[in-house]
């Protein structure tokens, strides 16, 4: 049983690292408009940091096996995170280009 | 120093069934440490969100120069960080686990790496700062570098404290053997919050166009 | 020595301050015959550059800045005799030790303000206007911890439940008269002229000779409770 | 504390509500706190209304303004400076019972009596930076509508900057709070509210900025440095007044762990109440 967490958490440490240089990957893509606003970029890295965040919570704060209550207040905030970031920029660059 | 007290208020979930959880995890549902700390990680995490909300409906109002400054943040630093953070929260979440187990001395270890991976974070943070400084980046230089200095310098203030909150778990762990692994468990749960905040500030800073 | 010998040597301090208050008052020319607020810049500059009027202005201040601080001894004192009342928390006799400090706060900035206008005469007439103006209206207006010392001092003597009270029950009454003839002096900014005006009856004289009256009444009840409590604790011991 | 000499205690008169209160400033062992906790309700609603609705300081203006432009904002609102910290300078004091109930709570925890005479003694000095200065710098500004622009523009930043700016005790206040909250076991306050105490500590550092910002979310009037900091201090403030509200109703005079609130809402007799314990 020890084993199987001691895997589990290592897995997870993985995978987020393995995110992280993705987003490098990601952020290095297209350098030479980096100077132009990009949705496709900026709503990925937004949703892979709130995925990241999610499964930090999750697994690293073991809110998997907390009670329903606070698996659903932490989902609400990611939720309420990333409505509130994403909403912001795609009304906010609609509002400047209009 | 004298240890923070735990929480003696009785749990509803019971800490004796979550000592037998600790070794079939899935099982019990417990809340990891005290609630209190918890009602702290969401009350700061919206604080947070509204930051950040401020901070992107700012950069819609004037892309340019907010994307022209990002130039100059190092990608490469920003992955470095997360990659150092993610560390020390996964130390500290085995940190966690071998105190559960009684395994005191792993205990101990995962606590003084979460520490190093802190200060390595500390010192890659305040090189970035100096070479930005050099640079002639400051914190009244522009939009961006505002938000760029006010973002990671209050993220590195919850770092900081951090620190004392390790230094907690590390004189429990030291002081009380066998005892319920609760403060342990909230010391940890504060260190995940400075990592998981990290990761968005990281999204928005250095990744966002 | 007892504890309750060190506190009349306290309470003895209040008639030594309190004459060098009133000289000091005295030879501040701003107050004797106070200063209207509807001076002109270049009359309130005259004032400041008189020949006559300077020296007494600075000399005064400086009076007050050594002793502007002379009442927390006293206040302490009234806290201690708070904390001999018949009250179940110390609520009353922290705030007493809470205001304490804030009279005498507002009362050095006000000091400040009046020594710094009076430090380079030849400043802009309207610079000096406006360092006399602050000072005049931190003086006069900020009556704000005087009247909840008074207020606070008045409640507890209504709620203490001891058979004999610390103080009397008048002086709770006469506290509550002294804050009302306080609270007149606190709208100085809206008058240039008449009795709110900080110069006016309401705001000058009636608040500093309530202020006055204040201190001599609660330095002869405080002395008797004082004396009051000596025997007490002599009646305890023996 | 003396010993008390009340003798019998009628039971409460459930007629109107004057009987109601005569008999509770009469006979109520808890008089005091009430006190202290009617005290908290009844001035920061009065400050909402003085600052944001009399006075119209709050939510605070821009800091950009020119001289001409705060020439302008003194006029639009002159009474209302004028009469608003008159009234702001008359009800100040009431700060001191305010600071003096938060500070027994700490003094009834099982902490050392230092940390409530800190939080005493800081909140004391904090009234002059929290209000005091900014009435004083304000009615200078509007009693002279004919004053220098220059210097009615100092009196201006005097005020706000003042107001917004000085963090400190309030920053070391929340701490200290937080502290005797986090180390008390006669669990007078929940963990999580030394908890939010840190929250609040560290939006005053947030508005640090504001000294260096005239425009723009870092600014006094930003929506960094103003808004979301305002919204944690109400969220702060209403949560101790509703929590201290359970302390005093909980309050049994003694040393140790405060009791947990009787599931049964029985209004016990504070009189028994007290002498039960």
């Amino acid at each position: 049983m020890k084993r199987r967490f001691e895997q589990r958490l290592r897995f997870v440490w993985l995978a987020l690292s393995a995110i992280t240089l993705a987003q490098l990957a990601l952020g290095s893509l297209g350098q030479q408009d980096a100077l132009t606003p990009n949705a496709v970029v900026t709503s990925s890295a937004i949703a892979i940091a709130l995925i990241k965040v999610r499964v930090i919570i999750r697994e690293f704060m073991e809110v998997r096996h907390a009670p329903v209550l606070l698996c659903r207040l932490a989902d609400l905030w990611v939720v309420v995170t990333g409505v509130s970031l994403l909403g912001s920029y795609f009304v906010g660059m609609a509002h400047s280009a209009g | 120093m004298t240890t923070v007290q735990v929480s003696v208020a009785p749990r509803a979930d019971g800490s004796d069934e979550r000592a037998a959880s600790s070794e079939k995890p899935g099982g019990v549902r417990f809340v990891p440490g005290q609630p209190d700390m918890w009602a702290f990680v969401l009350f700061e995490a919206l604080v947070f969100t509204s930051y950040f909300t401020v901070y992107v409906i700012r950069r819609t109002q004037s892309p340019g120069p907010f994307l022209q400054s990002q130039t100059h943040l190092d990608l490469h630093v920003g992955v470095f960080n997360t990659l150092v953070l993610l560390a020390s929260s996964w130390s500290v979440a085995r940190c966690v686990q071998a105190t559960r187990e009684g395994s005191f001395r792993a205990a101990l270890n995962n606590a003084y790496l979460t520490m190093l991976f802190g200060v390595v974070f500390l010192v890659s943070k305040v090189r970035e700062w100096a070479t930005a400084i050099a640079q002639g980046f400051s914190f009244t230089t522009d939009e961006f570098f505002s938000f760029y200095y006010f973002l990671t310098g209050i993220h590195f203030l919850h770092l900081l404290i951090g620190f004392v909150v390790l230094g907690v778990a590390v004189s429990r762990i030291r002081s009380a053997a066998g005892a319920a692994p609760e403060l342990v468990e909230t010391c940890a749960t504060y260190w995940h919050t400075i990592d998981f905040l990290w990761v968005l500030i990281f999204a928005l800073l250095y990744v966002m166009r | 020595m007892r504890r309750v010998d060190g506190e009349l040597v306290l309470l003895w301090t209040l008639p030594a301050v309190g004459l060098i208050w009133l000289s000091a008052f005295l030879l501040f020319p701003g107050f004797v015959q106070p200063m209207s607020p509807a001076m002109s810049a270049e009359e309130v500059v005259a004032f400041y550059r008189d020949p006559a009027n300077l020296p007494r202005i600075r000399y005064s201040m400086i009076v007050f800045n050594w002793f502007a601080v002379g009442l927390i001894p006293i206040l302490a004192l009234i806290a201690l005799q708070i904390r001999r009342m018949g009250h179940r928390t110390p609520i009353f006799s922290y705030a007493i030790l809470a205001c304490a400090a804030g009279g005498p706060t507002i009362f050095l900035m006000a000091n400040l303000f009046w020594l710094t206008a009076a430090f380079r005469p030849e400043r802009d007439p309207q610079q000096t206007l406006m360092f006399n103006d602050l000072a005049w209206v931190t003086f006069s207006s900020q009556v704000g911890f005087l009247i909840a010392q008074s207020v606070i001092l008045a409640l507890a003597i209504y709620l203490d439940r001891r058979e004999r009270p610390v103080f009397p029950p008048w002086v709770a009454h006469f506290n509550l008269v002294v804050a009302l003839l306080l609270i007149p002096a606190a709208f100085v900014g809206i008058a240039l002229e008449g009795p709110i005006a900080w110069n006016g009856l309401l705001s000058f004289w009636v608040r500093n000779i309530a202020i006055g009256l204040w201190i001599v009444v609660m330095g002869v009840v405080l002395g008797q409770a004082i004396k009051r409590q000596q025997a007490e604790d002599g009646a305890m011991t023996t | 504390m003396s010993a008390t000499t009340t003798g019998a205690v009628p039971a409460m008169p459930s007629g109107s509500l004057m009987r109601r209160i005569a008999w509770h400033c009469r006979y109520d062992e808890k008089r005091e706190l009430w006190i202290g906790w009617w005290t908290l309700v009844a001035f920061y609603n009065l400050y909402g209304l003085l600052f944001f609705v009399l006075a119209r300081t709050q939510p605070p203006p821009q800091p950009s303004l020119g001289p001409a432009e705060i020439v302008q904002w003194f006029d639009d609102r002159r009474s209302g400076l004028l009469y608003g910290y008159a009234i702001v300078s008359i009800v100040g004091g009431a700060t001191a019972i305010m600071t003096a109930t938060l500070a027994y709570t700490m003094r009834r925890m099982s902490v050392s009596r230092a940390f409530a005479y800190s939080y005493l003694l800081i909140y004391a000095l904090a009234t002059l930076p929290g209000m005091l200065i900014m009435g004083v710098a304000c009615t200078v500004g509007a009693m002279r509508p004919d004053r220098d622009h220059a210097l009615v523009s100092w009196l201006y930043d005097f005020a706000f900057l003042s107001f917004e700016g000085t963090m400190g005790v309030f920053l070391v206040g929340s701490l200290i709070w937080m502290a005797a909250v986090l180390l008390d076991k006669n669990r007078v306050f929940p963990m999580w509210f030394g908890y939010l105490n840190l929250c609040n500590a560290l939006t005053e550092v947030v508005v640090a900025p504001a000294w260096i910002f005239r425009r723009g979310v870092f600014a006094w009037d930003g929506a960094i440095a103003w808004w979301i900091n305002m919204a944690v201090f109400v969220t702060y403030t209403t949560v101790f007044l509703t929590l201290l509200r359970g302390m005093i109703v909980r309050e049994d005079f003694g040393s140790g762990p405060l009791p947990e609130l009787a599931s049964d809402r029985a209004p016990a007799s504070a009189g028994t109440l007290g002498a039960a314990r």
